[in-house]
């Protein structure tokens, strides 16, 4: 009964840690899922992703998901 | 078509070479082999960049870039593609990303090759950070 | 910036690296190589290709990419650029040109690379002779 | 006193001949090096270099120029 959170790059810093197991009780969307783990409010511009696709932060999410919080992504190259 | 998420240097022309030769179905079927190659530059916003160390969402960056292969596939009339994305700890002139794509015409491969290097750009869950004589930053935005 | 015409098989990547080495003020300098391969396929408007003989005006041929690489040259800002042509006598599955083109960023490298495989493609003095089974013959016109 | 006329490809073929001197007397524009070389009329679709830069029919030539005529190019790939 439980969900995955990650965080990635500098919000993985800040907050200070990668990965969390969260009670799925009374989580019903991503954003809850960062409130229970992060401990501070979502900041606008972080990306979400759920079972590894992009979401919106009110996505719906059950026990066994994976949930991930990350900054802007700037791979490849400019 | 051919993914590698790669945490050590690689000569994309050597990997290309590689990757053709691998393919012996495709000589004389593709007219047209459009390649971009993205490397680390020793300078980046006013600062020497020393080193850069990217980090990634590794399964989340599977699905993605199996997923824009499969698309670019799907958009254009091409006959093979190959991807090559380096994480982990790079050098100023390390290769980055490799996107390789081989098509009958050059319309269908420049096409298929911007789209997906465009893609990885914008939506592969990547992140910079450099070292500089300043320290180390975290590349949040980038102006292109 | 280096244009080679050549009457023998080159192969593209070994050219591009062996470049890529003789520039070593190149390294760290740029962020995107932008490279177009066009290879001989082994059929065309529905016949089979068994080789084709390319002939061309060589000094005209090399006055014109000499023009053209300066074109982009200033067109774009790019770092370097590098032009291969064949002539003479092909096989299915050879390379008959290869544009690389170096710069900063990788709008520069596609445009700059586009550009100059189509004014190689529209305006360079080169004439394909195909041989297929029905004999050899002249393309003189040819669908993009 | 003479003008150098260069033909290729199937232009080439079809006069039987790749290179030809002709007297610069006389001969005021490409056309004309055409006419006294060639022998019979300036295809339509012909092109025209004079002194290896692309140039009209009626593009004057002089002394020592050299002039080449050819069908439509075909270089690069498709």
């Amino acid at each position: 009964m439980s969900i995955t959170v990650r965080y990635f790059a500098s919000i993985r810093e800040k907050l200070g840690k990668e990965q969390d197991t969260i009670d799925s009780k009374g989580i019903t969307c991503a954003a809850d899922a960062w409130n229970r783990s992060a401990g501070i409010p979502l900041p606008p511009n972080m990306l979400v992703a759920v079972n590894m696709e992009y979401a919106r932060p009110d996505q719906p999410v059950r026990d066994g998901d994976e949930v991930a919080f990350f900054p802007p992504v700037t791979g490849g190259t400019r | 078509m051919k993914i590698l998420l790669l945490d050590r240097a690689f000569d994309p022309w050597q990997e290309i070479t590689r990757h053709q030769a691998g393919q012996p179905a495709l000589a004389g079927k593709f007219g047209a082999t459009a390649v971009f190659v993205g490397t680390l530059r020793d300078f980046n916003q006013g600062d020497a960049v020393q080193a850069m160390t990217l980090e990634h969402y590794a399964p989340m960056t599977q699905k993605h870039l199996e997923r824009v292969a499969h698309e670019a596939q799907a958009r254009w009339p091409v006959e093979d593609v190959l991807l090559i994305h380096r994480y982990g700890e790079l050098r100023p002139n390390d290769p980055i990303v490799c996107v390789a794509v081989w098509a009958a015409h050059r319309d269908s491969a420049f096409a298929a090759c911007r789209y997906l290097i465009d893609e990885l750009k914008t939506r592969a869950p990547f992140w910079k950070q450099e070292l500089t004589p300043r320290g180390r930053r975290w590349v949040e935005q980038e102006k292109d």
